[in-house]
């Protein structure tokens, strides 16, 4: 299983703040079944969207491999400062 | 102490800067950003803010972003806080100071490491204007920010 | 106020810093810089140290330096304090402050006025060693930082 | 008449902190009469030699010319901040 989580817009638009879901490869395997979800999901996770996504805290490209007990993030580009 | 710190309270420039410099006379210059909530953005008046962040990464981040100025330049000193919750304008958001021999260093460094906390540290800002609520856009001259460090 | 001051008391940083900023929620972004007093110059430990200067001409020069800063860049507010007579090691020498809409500009301005006070603004350090009085010679290095900054 | 003052190690080596003198054309003229003098004057004001002028408070080249009143000063490059 992995921890999955998303933050201020996405959580938001989503209506969601963190599941748990089966292991798969990699980030982009995850990001295809969830825009797979289809309305908000299939929105966000469109290849192509501007969206940022961590691995047990640090930033992750899409070819990235998750293994069982990650925690994955998926966010909108950063604002702080 | 840790070198970022994120915290809800509101920030303490001056005990920031005073106690990077305290007590180290090898230090000749000390540069200090500070970010300020203004009351407007994108053509409208701001009544108030909201800071979202993700605890655990946020801190990992500014460690990171901080590390690889000490890596690049010659440092004798550097703190981050940054600000999350609620706040209203004329509040500081973030202070950066970095402290050096000599200033061409630590100016570099303290632009660097705010260039790249704009673009790399989960912190997302939720603003309250008469029509409303809205997230901010990230902004593209940010990223061109960043990229001027890239080597 | 005038935005620049020579005096011979301490420098308060944080009130220097708080006064440009206060009640004017425009502003984005703080950077100050604070050249501080080392122990240790040209090989040798610097007990304390004497500044001299040209009154008269140092406000009008220092008044000049932040004149040419406000035409090349889009400021809300610059102060410049130095101070002049006895320091000793940990003292602040100068500070510079720049406030802005957004941190670029804040930033450039900052450095531009450090680096032309550092060559153009009248004041000479006397400093004393192990050895006794000596005068501080200027630095090819901060010709070099103003030179940058020539179109 | 015009004012001359020194500073810094110029002031401390020559032993001079101010002085009336008659007015003279330009500051070069000024610098090859205060050369004349010889021995410290004589280094300090040799040509090739890094001093800086103010003219009534204002950064002034060899060049310029001088008014009778004006207040010329000679300093060595500066070490502020």
């Amino acid at each position: 299983m992995i921890q999955v989580r998303y933050f201020a817009r996405l959580r938001e638009e989503l209506n969601c703040e963190s599941e748990s879901l089966e292991q798969v490869a990699d980030i982009r395997t995850l990001m295809k079944q969830l825009a797979a979800r289809g309305g908000k999901w299939a929105e966000f996770f469109a290849e192509g969207e501007l969206i940022l996504v961590s691995v047990n805290h640090e930033m992750a490209d899409p070819g990235v491999a998750i293994t069982d007990g990650d925690e994955v993030a998926f966010f909108p580009p950063v604002t702080g400062g | 102490m840790s070198r970022a710190v994120v915290q809800s309270e509101p920030l303490d420039i001056a005990r920031v800067q005073d106690g990077l410099r305290a007590d180290n006379p090898a230090i000749g210059a000390l540069v200090s950003f500070v970010g300020l909530m203004r009351d407007f953005n994108d053509g409208d008046q701001v009544s108030s803010l909201f800071l979202e962040h993700y605890p655990g990464m946020t801190e990992k981040a500014l460690d990171a972003i901080i590390a690889e100025a000490e890596q690049r330049w010659d440092l004798m000193g550097v703190r981050v806080i940054h600000r999350v919750g609620a706040l209203k304008p004329l509040d500081p958001i973030v202070i950066v100071v970095v402290a050096s021999a000599h200033r061409g260093e630590a100016f570099d460094a303290c632009e660097f490491i705010i260039d790249y906390l704009k673009t790399r540290a989960p912190f997302w800002k939720k603003e309250r204007t008469g029509e409303g609520e809205r997230w901010v856009d990230a902004r593209e001259s940010d990223s061109e920010a960043q990229a001027r460090w890239k080597e």
